[in-house]
Parts: C-alpha cells; sequence; structure tokens
C-alpha cells in the first residue's frame, strides 16, 4: 500500500516528514513506550484520570446498592443520561472504526499514523458505552440474561426488538474492535519486542507478539486478514449506530419516529468521533513530539471530515424541523416548537451553536491547520454532540401525548457521577494505553517513507 | 486494558457467574406477607390475624340457622334436611366423607376406620338403631362441635358439605341394612339366593379380604397407655372419660 | 546438486541472508525461486507486495475460511432469531407474525460480521501457525532487525535442494550483507 | 539474538489457549448451567429440617389419609395450607400422646402458638401460584410434588425452576388428569395419555397460559 500523492493544493505537506527512515519511526514510536522516561505530567494525568474514575466506582456501587431511583430518570422521562451517554460514547467510538477500516479500504495512506490511536478510543469509548445499558439494568450481575443462552426460564430475548439489536451490534462491535486492534497491533509489538532491553518486558512482549516473526509468507495472509476485518468492520460501524438509533427510530414518539435517524446518527457519531481524535490527537502530538508523525496534513484531513459531517448533521437537524412542519402532525409540531421554544430551548440553541455554527469556522485552511483552535472547536463539538443527544432524549419524552404525564428531568449527582466517572475510567485507559502500547502503527509508517518503495536491482 | 486487568474481570466474572448459582435473587424474597408467612410485627409471630370475636366475615354471615346450627327455634335437632339432597350432592358428600370421616369411621361407616386401628377410641357404627334414628341435626352438631373423643370439624369441613356428608351418611345406614327384596327384579336376580352356601371362589375371596391386615408389621407401633393423658385445652378430651357426655 | 546431509537436518534449521533494502530482497527472493528452493521464506519490517509475486504466495485460504465463518453466523443468526421466536418463545404481540424477516435482519448481519471477523483473526493467526514464541530464526543475532529496518531470506535445510556449501554459495551470490548459519 | 522462550514454549503457548478457551467458554458454560440449574441451586430432593420429623409416608402411604384431610385449602383457596396444630390434634389427642417427638405439637396447642414449619415449596416472591386452579384443571398434587406417599420427610420433588413451570403450561395435555384422581399417588392414566390428556384439556377447557402475567402480576 503505497502513499498517494496527490498535488499538494489538496494537500497540507506530507503525511510524515522528510528525514525519517527505517530505523528512525520504529525507535521513535517504540521509543515513547520504551525509553522516554515517566513525565510528572504522565503521572498527574493518570492519577488525576484514575480519581475521576471513582466517581463511578462511587456511582456504580451506590446504585447497585439503592437500584436505579438514584438517578433522575423517572415518568415520563424514563432514559435520561444512561441513553444519552451511551450513545455519545458509541458514537465517538466510530471514528477509530471509520479511520481505520474505511480509510484502509479507500487506500487513504494518512490513516496510518493515527489509526491505532483513534482505534483505542473506539474500544475505550465503546467499554464507557457498555457501562450505561448495563447498569440501567439496576441488575448488572444479571446483565448476561440479554444474551440468548438456554436457561433454567426457558426464556429467550426478544429478537423483534431493537434493544435486542442493540445487545447484538454492542458485542460484536467491542469484539471486532478488540480483535481488529489486536491484530494490527502483532508486528508492533514483535517490534517492541525485539527493541526493549529488559528481558522482563522483551518476555511480555514477546509473549503478546506470539512469536511474529514478519515472514513474508505470514504478512501475505496477515494482509489478507486485515483487508477482511476492514471490509467487515465497515458496514459494522454503519450498522452499529443505525441499530442504536433504531432505540429511538423504532419507538413512535414523537421526534424520534423519524426514518432520517440512521443517516443522521451515523454521520454525527463520525462527526463527534473526528472531533474526540482531534480532541486528543493534538495534546498527545505536542507531549510527545510527534509533529513529523501526525502532520499538519492529519489534522487537515480530519478537519474537513468534521466539517462534512457537521454539515450532514446540520441537514439532519434542518431536516427534523421540516418534517415537524411538514407531517402536519399536532404532536410532531408541538414537539419542534418544544424544542426550540421550551423549557430545555437553551440546550437546543447551544447544540446548534456548538454543532452548525462553531464548525463553520473549518472552512478557513488557516484555522484547520492551526492545532491550537482546531482543539478548542473540536472540545465545542464534543460538547455539542452531547448535548443534541440530550435534546434528543429528554425534549422528546418529558412531553408526553397527554399534558397529564408531562414532567421535568434533571440528573442527580449519581447521574453526573457515573458519567464523569466513564470520563476518568475513559482518560485513564488512554493513559495508560499511550506508555505501554505503540500508539502509532509502526509498521504501517514504514511503508510511507521512501526507503520502503522496491527498487528492483538489475539482475547481473 | 492490560491482560491483568483483563485476568482480574474474568475472575471477577467467573465469581459472579458461581454466585448467582447458588445466591438466590433479590427479588425472591420481598419484605411482603404472604399465607402462613411468619410476621416479626405481631407478638404470636404470625402474619395472618385470627377473626376478632363477633367479627362476621363479608358474606359469612349466617342467617340460616338450621343450615347452620342444625337446629330450630327451640333449639332441637332438626329432622329434615334444610337443603335439597341428590344424587350429585350425595356423591360430593361421599367423597368429602372418605376424605374426613373416613379415617376413623371406616369408609362403610362400621367405626373401624384406619386411625381407629391405631389406637384411637372406637366410635360406634352408624348402623346401630340410636344413630339410624338420629335427626339429622344431631350429626351436623356433631361435626360441627365435637363429640366424645372426636375434634369438631367446623374449619375442615364447610356446612354445604357438612350437609353433603350426613345425605351420605344416610345413604350407607340405608344400603348397609338393606333388604335384598328392595333391589328391582333384573339385578336381584344376579344376588345369590339368601342362605345359599357361598361357592369356594367366594369363600376365598371373602378371606383374602380380612377386616384387619395379616401383616405383623400393621400392628407394630409402640404400644400407649390405655389412660390417654389428656391434652390441656382439647375440647372433647376431658368429657372422653364419660364416653357419652350430656350435650347441652 | 547433492543432496543434503543428515547431520546439517539434524543441527541447522537453514542459512539466512541480510539485505539492506527491500528491491534487494525481492530480487534475491525472485531468484531463490527461480533456483528451485520452494522451503525459504523472506523476513521484512513491512509486508512488502511485490513479495508475494516474487515467492509465488497466493494463500488465499483465509477468505475462503473468512467467507464460511461469515455464512455460518449468517444462517445461525438467522436460524437463532426464527428458531426462538417461532419455536423456543413464540411470542403472539399484537398479532405481528413470528417470523418477521426484517426484523431479523440487524442480528443476522451482527452474527455474520462477528463469526467473518473472528474467523479472519482465527484463521490467519492459525495458518500462521501462530503463537509460536520459539522460532530457530531467533537464533540469529542480527535477526532483531527483522521488525526495525533489515530484510532477510532464510533457505531451510528441509529444502530438498539444500546443500550446506552450495546453498551458501548461492546466497552469497545475491549479493548480501552476511550470510548466517540458523542453528535449530 | 538470543531466543527468548524454549522450544517447549511452543507446544505450551499453544495449548495454554486451547485450555482457555475450554475453561473459560466450555467449562465455564457448563459450569454456569450446571450450577443454575444443578439440584444445590434448586434445592430439589433436598430433604428439610422441620421441627417434628413429620412423615408423610407415614401418614399418607400406610395409613391412607387423603391429603385434602389436612391440605383444606387447596380446592378453593391460592395456598394448600400447612395444616393448624388442631388438626393435629384430631387424633394425637389419642394416639401417641405421651411421645416426646410430639411434645412440640402438644405444646402449641397448649400455648396457642404456631409450630414453626420450614417451607419446602418456597416459590420466589414475584410469582403468583394459585392451588385451586390447578386442582380443578386436573393437575394431580403427584405431578408437581412427586410420590408424597413415599417421604419420610418432605422435599421439593421437581426443581420449581421457570422453565419446569412452562413445559406443563406450553403442553398441559401431557400432564394433566381426571379431576378424581388428583390427589391419587401413583395414578396410572386408564387410556394413554395421548388421547385422554387433549380429551381432558377439551373438556376442563384448560388454556396454554404462557403470557408474562399468567405468574408475575
Amino acid at each position: 500500500m503505497q502513499p498517494v500523492e496527490l498535488p499538494d493544493k489538496i494537500h497540507v505537506g506530507p503525511v510524515i516528514d522528510q528525514g525519517h527512515s527505517l530505523a528512525s519511526v520504529s525507535d521513535k514510536v517504540a521509543g515513547i513506550v520504551l525509553k522516554r522516561k515517566v513525565t510528572l505530567g504522565w503521572v498527574f494525568g493518570l492519577l488525576l484520570s484514575f480519581a475521576i474514575l471513582q466517581n463511578l466506582m462511587a456511582g456504580a456501587t451506590w446504585l447497585i446498592i439503592k437500584g436505579v431511583g438514584v438517578w433522575g430518570i423517572n415518568i415520563p422521562v424514563g432514559w435520561g443520561f444512561a441513553i444519552i451517554n451511551f450513545v455519545w460514547w458509541i458514537g465517538i467510538g466510530h471514528a477509530g472504526t471509520l479511520i481505520s477500516a474505511i480509510l484502509l479500504l479507500l487506500n487513504q495512506s494518512w490513516r496510518n499514523a493515527i489509526n491505532r490511536f483513534a482505534e483505542a478510543m473506539t474500544l475505550f469509548a465503546v467499554m464507557c458505552a457498555g457501562m450505561f445499558p448495563v447498569l440501567h439494568t439496576g441488575r448488572p450481575w444479571l446483565a448476561y440474561w440479554l444474551l440468548p443462552y438456554p436457561n433454567t426460564m426457558a426464556l429467550w430475548p426478544q429478537f423483534r426488538s431493537p434493544l435486542l439489536w442493540d445487545v447484538f451490534a454492542v458485542t460484536t462491535y467491542l469484539t471486532i474492535s478488540a480483535v481488529f486492534w489486536y491484530v494490527g497491533l502483532i508486528p508492533d509489538l514483535a517490534t517492541l519486542r525485539d527493541t526493549a532491553k529488559t528481558p522482563g518486558l522483551r518476555r511480555t512482549y514477546g509473549l503478546l507478539a506470539m512469536g511474529w516473526r514478519n515472514s513474508a509468507r505470514h504478512w501475505q495472509r496477515y494482509e489478507k486478514a486485515s483487508l477482511l476485518l476492514a471490509g467487515l468492520a465497515t458496514p459494522l460501524v454503519v450498522s452499529v449506530h443505525t441499530v442504536v438509533s433504531f432505540d429511538f427510530a423504532v419507538s413512535i414518539i414523537p421526534g424520534w419516529h423519524t426514518t432520517i435517524f440512521p443517516p443522521y446518527f451515523v454521520a454525527g457519531a463520525i462527526y463527534s468521533g473526528f472531533a474526540m481524535v482531534l480532541t486528543l490527537m493534538i495534546p498527545v502530538r505536542r507531549f510527545y513530539g510527534l509533529d513529523d508523525i501526525i502532520t499538519l496534513r492529519h489534522l487537515n484531513n480530519m478537519a474537513k471530515v468534521t466539517l462534512a459531517t457537521a454539515l450532514i448533521v446540520a441537514y439532519g437537524y434542518t431536516m427534523e424541523a421540516f418534517f415537524g412542519y411538514f407531517s402536519a402532525d399536532t404532536y410532531e409540531k408541538f414537539m419542534i416548537w418544544n424544542r426550540m421554544t421550551g423549557p430545555y430551548a437553551v440546550f437546543y440553541w447551544c447544540l446548534i451553536l456548538c454543532n452548525i455554527i462553531t464548525p463553520q469556522f473549518l472552512w478557513s485552511k488557516k484555522i484547520r491547520t492551526s492545532p491550537g483552535i482546531l482543539w478548542i472547536i473540536s472540545i465545542i463539538v464534543n460538547i455539542g454532540m452531547w448535548l443534541e443527544r440530550f435534546v434528543i432524549v429528554v425534549t422528546s419524552l418529558h412531553r408526553d401525548f397527554l399534558p397529564s404525564s408531562w414532567g421535568m428531568y434533571w440528573p442527580t449527582v449519581w447521574d453526573w457521577a457515573v458519567y464523569t466517572g466513564t470520563l476518568g475510567m475513559f482518560m485513564t485507559l488512554i493513559f495508560l494505553f499511550v506508555r505501554v502500547l505503540p500508539m502509532i502503527t509502526i509498521f504501517e509508517l514504514r511503508m510511507l517513507l521512501p526507503d520502503a518503495t522496491v527498487k528492483e536491482p538489475v539482475a547481473q | 486494558m492490560s491482560s491483568k486487568t483483563k485476568l482480574a474481570a474474568l475472575v471477577l466474572a467467573g465469581l459472579g457467574v458461581a454466585l448467582s448459582g447458588c445466591a438466590r435473587l433479590d427479588m425472591q424474597d420481598q419484605p411482603k406477607y404472604k399465607p402462613q408467612r411468619p410476621s416479626e410485627f405481631f407478638a404470636d409471630g404470625r402474619s395472618g390475624r385470627p377473626e376478632l370475636e363477633g367479627t362476621v366475615a363479608r358474606g359469612e354471615m349466617q342467617e340460616d340457622s338450621a343450615f347452620y346450627s342444625g337446629r330450630d327455634e327451640k333449639g332441637d335437632d332438626i329432622a329434615g334436611f334444610p337443603i335439597a339432597v341428590d344424587k350429585a350432592f350425595i356423591q360430593r358428600g361421599q367423597e368429602r366423607y372418605d376424605i374426613y370421616c373416613a379415617p376413623c369411621h371406616g369408609r362403610i361407616g362400621n367405626g373401624l376406620g384406619m386411625v381407629v386401628r391405631r389406637g384411637f377410641k372406637a366410635p360406634p357404627s352408624y348402623h346401630i338403631d340410636r344413630l339410624r334414628n338420629a335427626p339429622v341435626g344431631h350429626f351436623y352438631d356433631v361435626i360441627s362441635n365435637g363429640y366424645g373423643a372426636m375434634l369438631n370439624y367446623a374449619a375442615q369441613i364447610q356446612p354445604r358439605d357438612r350437609w353433603a356428608i350426613i345425605a351420605y351418611i344416610r345413604a350407607l345406614q340405608y344400603s348397609e341394612n338393606a333388604n335384598v327384596n328392595d333391589l328391582s327384579a333384573d339385578v336381584r336376580s344376579k344376588v345369590p339366593a339368601v342362605g345359599a352356601p357361598l361357592t369356594p371362589e367366594q369363600k376365598a375371596a371373602e378371606a383374602s379380604q380380612p377386616l384387619v391386615p395379616k401383616d405383623p408389621d400393621f400392628y407394630n407401633f409402640p404400644a400407649e397407655p390405655a389412660t390417654p393423658s389428656g391434652v390441656p385445652g382439647a375440647r372433647g378430651v376431658g368429657a372422653y372419660k364419660t364416653n357419652q357426655p350430656e350435650r347441652k | 546438486m547433492s543432496a543434503y546431509t543428515e547431520d546439517d537436518q539434524d543441527t541447522l534449521y537453514g542459512l539466512m541472508a541480510e539485505f539492506e533494502t527491500p528491491g534487494q530482497l525481492v530480487a534475491a527472493a525472485r531468484r531463490t525461486r527461480e533456483a528451485g528452493f520452494r522451503k525459504f521464506d523472506a523476513y521484512t519490517p513491512y509486508p512488502i507486495h511485490e513479495l508475494d509475486g516474487a515467492m509465488d504466495l497466493h494463500d488465499n485460504r483465509v477468505s475462503l475460511f473468512t467467507l464460511i465463518g461469515g455464512l455460518l453466523g449468517c444462517a445461525g443468526g438467522f436460524t437463532l432469531a426464527t428458531w426462538v421466536s417461532a419455536v423456543a418463545w413464540p411470542l403472539n404481540i399484537g398479532g405481528r407474525p413470528l417470523i418477521s424477516v426484517p426484523m431479523f435482519i440487524p442480528v443476522t448481519f451482527e452474527c455474520t460480521i462477528l463469526l467473518g471477523g473472528l474467523t479472519a483473526a482465527i484463521s490467519m493467526l492459525l495458518m500462521n501457525g501462530l503463537p509460536q514464541p520459539y522460532h530457530p530464526v531467533f537464533n540469529v543475532e542480527r535477526f532483531v532487525n527483522a521488525s526495525r529496518s533489515k530484510f532477510f531470506l532464510c533457505i531451510e535445510s528441509a529444502d530438498p535442494k539444500f546443500d550446506r556449501q552450495d546453498t551458501e554459495g548461492f546466497l552469497e551470490s545475491l549479493g548480501p550483507q552476511e550470510v548466517a548459519e540458523v542453528a535449530k | 539474538m538470543p531466543q527468548l522462550f524454549k522450544s517447549s514454549a511452543n507446544s505450551f503457548a499453544r495449548s495454554s489457549i486451547v485450555v482457555a478457551v475450554l475453561v473459560l467458554g466450555g467449562l465455564g458454560g457448563a459450569l454456569f448451567e450446571l450450577i443454575a440449574d444443578s439440584s444445590y441451586a434448586t434445592r430439589q430432593g433436598d430433604a428439610r429440617e422441620q421441627p417434628i420429623p413429620f412423615s408423610h409416608a407415614h401418614h399418607v402411604g400406610s395409613m391412607g389419609i387423603e391429603c385434602r384431610y389436612c391440605h383444606t385449602g387447596v380446592e378453593n383457596g391460592p395456598h394448600a395450607m400447612v395444616p393448624p396444630t388442631k388438626t393435629c390434634i384430631n387424633c394425637h389427642s389419642q394416639i401417641w400422646i405421651n411421645s416426646s417427638t410430639l411434645e412440640p405439637v402438644r405444646e402449641s396447642y397448649r400455648t396457642n402458638e404456631s409450630i414453626k414449619w420450614t417451607k419446602v415449596h418456597d416459590l420466589p416472591d414475584f410469582v403468583y401460584f394459585n392451588h385451586s386452579i390447578h386442582v380443578k384443571k386436573g393437575v394431580g398434587c403427584e405431578t408437581c410434588h412427586g410420590r408424597v406417599d413415599r417421604m419420610p420427610l418432605m422435599y421439593q420433588n421437581a426443581s420449581l425452576e421457570m422453565r419446569w413451570c412452562l413445559e406443563c403450561h406450553r403442553n398441559p395435555e401431557k400432564f394433566v388428569r381426571p379431576r378424581q384422581f388428583v390427589t391419587k399417588m401413583g395414578y396410572e392414566p386408564a387410556e394413554p395419555q395421548e388421547t385422554l390428556g387433549p380429551k381432558l384439556v377439551r373438556e376442563y377447557n384448560i388454556q396454554k397460559l404462557e403470557t408474562c402475567w399468567t405468574c408475575h402480576r
């Protein structure tokens, strides 16, 4: 897979800076794990994240002791933070699979520098997402009841329910993401094994690398398997958020029951996922001095994808409003009007600001290539996408068909504990990941180098 | 996720699975009363509360004195059934009789039921003149209030069923004292002539069905003293010694 | 060509040549194959597609197994959904059909992906003989560079054409940086 | 590079994966089914300690006392009822009156305090169960409780798992019997159950109640 060289009018700079050789990229990326001293900043970050993770511990413990009533959910808003955060996290996860699978299929060479990191992010985000439905069951230790297995109750899950599709989609997504990630790691683990100095580390990475020896016969099957996994993961990633959107779209709640939900959710997922990759990538790139590997071209490309998905999402919002008007259905009309002017209107307009107005700055190439501003925009988009889920879930539910069933939803301290706790868990895992595993796919970086081109000597 | 975390997660998952196997689910025992469940609230430890004196439960107002007490206004046992008697009613009585009465009174009312064979004081046979001539109200009173060694069956047998049992007792009394001439002609023709010697087969059949089983283990119970020590408070037991108490 | 000796096969896994550039390796691999060797392998820090042609590597079994796995997952998922909904736990919900195919598509699809993906990864590992923490090639001191920056070609002593002297001479003729013995 | 692992590591690595898969997948699943479904979890066949070693085998088996003599609630109520002490005293006012085993019975009758029997068939509290309808529809005592006439100490004959309940609720014709034989122990159908069952299902208008709210209400 050779770098696709296109005119520089489109791309800003190369996918990897000049002056790198096969040895230097290997040493640079492996060095972050093996040679680099543990910095105070990293320790502080890890401890802070770990401290925030304790919110999840406390929140989950209290929830298990007392039941889901400790959350703010009640009639009519039975789905609160749990589903909001679930959808948000799953959406964030999508960027990883998109970058590693779809861009691999599209032969986009710039993906090589960021795919490992994005895949790890996917894995951790899906783990965070999984927390919410499992905790929302109220009896997490019985969460395995969601799976079809022969049991003493002679009961089976309802295969006609989108909530069960969710179980299948999310578990498949987690499994395939983990497998894809690990398969991608094997050659790099071998590099770490061969580069590490202490026997303990070499043995550890050696076991994880399973004895990978870079054989050409192995590489041939390996590439085939990677391509197949990418080919399978691509429809998977689209299906996952489609299924998540079915949780809403298959119901008959005004504001949920729309056919635009699947594409609009997938676009929103990619949107928030790319924003999250930017949010994480920009500081990591700076702290670990990876400017030469994660170049401005990467940031530029990611910003473009963010802008494109922002426009799709904007189209989605417009359509929602249009459906409300065009359906001529009292409830639909009321729903969209209530969304814009009701008690939660401020969240709606914040989300428009965050998700539609802010990304318009990305039309400017200058902004697309300024990491600092890009970072701020990416955070705003993350907040905006969270608000979008909040608005969709809460505004549709809090005004039931009968005014007698109207109510309000506000998260309790335990909602916030679990939510911030998953943020802590996510960050803790990211911090550990960057120290323990190569955060950039080394063997794919090598392929981007000029050295990697095969120039056969003329046979004598 | 490091392999250590994975391992810990696996161990935890394994524990969870193991625990789910032996621990009962948390909603399996709920803080609510089901019939006969003990209570920590009431001093006697019962959740089912006894009726207060004078309480009449809905639908249990017993206005029909003949039906509910077996006595007329003067307090004498009634002679006729206060309820229509038909075949189904007698069959119901037979079923109830076999459940509640047969253990002592025997299936045919001869007073040699299984419990009696184990040492309970034998009740009189129904087929004595005194009982054959007793009014139905007498039987009702005995079932409801006990008689001699017999405790009352008021809690076990509902009033309507008591009358059904009495109807069946009447049928038993009639059948045990029946005359062959009471049978219809075609049935009578199948009955061997009165006084005719039994065929050997009939003799054998009779011998093989003794009233008292020949199994030596059948009576193999620890001997009990002939004089009952009595159960304090047990109604009827104290009166047992006089055997035939004056009623009222 | 003379045959290998018993001694060689007992102690020697093969001979390994080290190359500086991917181009040299591809050329060497092509010539090794043309010379009639079959039991040989190239070791490179990243996949080189030119080697597939040079070494005549056309193993499509991973694809085949993935297809089979995916189809099994597809059939399994649909069968599970149908069996559960129509046989094991038929539940009449407002008279809707028990076997409602559109509703089974998501689960069928996810099962297809799950089984297909797992088969792809597992069959790749199995056919590559992994995990295999011990392998004779690791005995070569400089082989650590195979996962960093250097390119290796190893002809195994198990090859019928292998001969300690001749093969070493052949490898030297390919212009390597170094030819090393690979102990068993 | 010196070898990191001995050559034996290969077979060890492979076999450890196989073992791990077997242990976690197969054995784990099997063990789970075994534990959740075992008589240890369901307490099936587990005779319970009682304050008085009451023997159904003696009272029902050898004395022939009918079930309903004591369990008076079974026909008309949800609960078959453990009989009050008075029912014991019906006979034990004269039989075994000096037995120390029966002292708790007399004690209970004297003091008017309940005997604290141990519940054997303890359904979860989220299950609604009514004896009377089962008796009315021709489900024998024996069908659920087993050969009580052969139980010296009462034990739970069935697993009482939901799966077990559903077995009959889905196929009642395999289990029903004529009403008059409901309390009969060791009942044998007079004609094959395959023909008798459907006939009774029709006659007694037995429905296949499988909805959740049949039992969970």
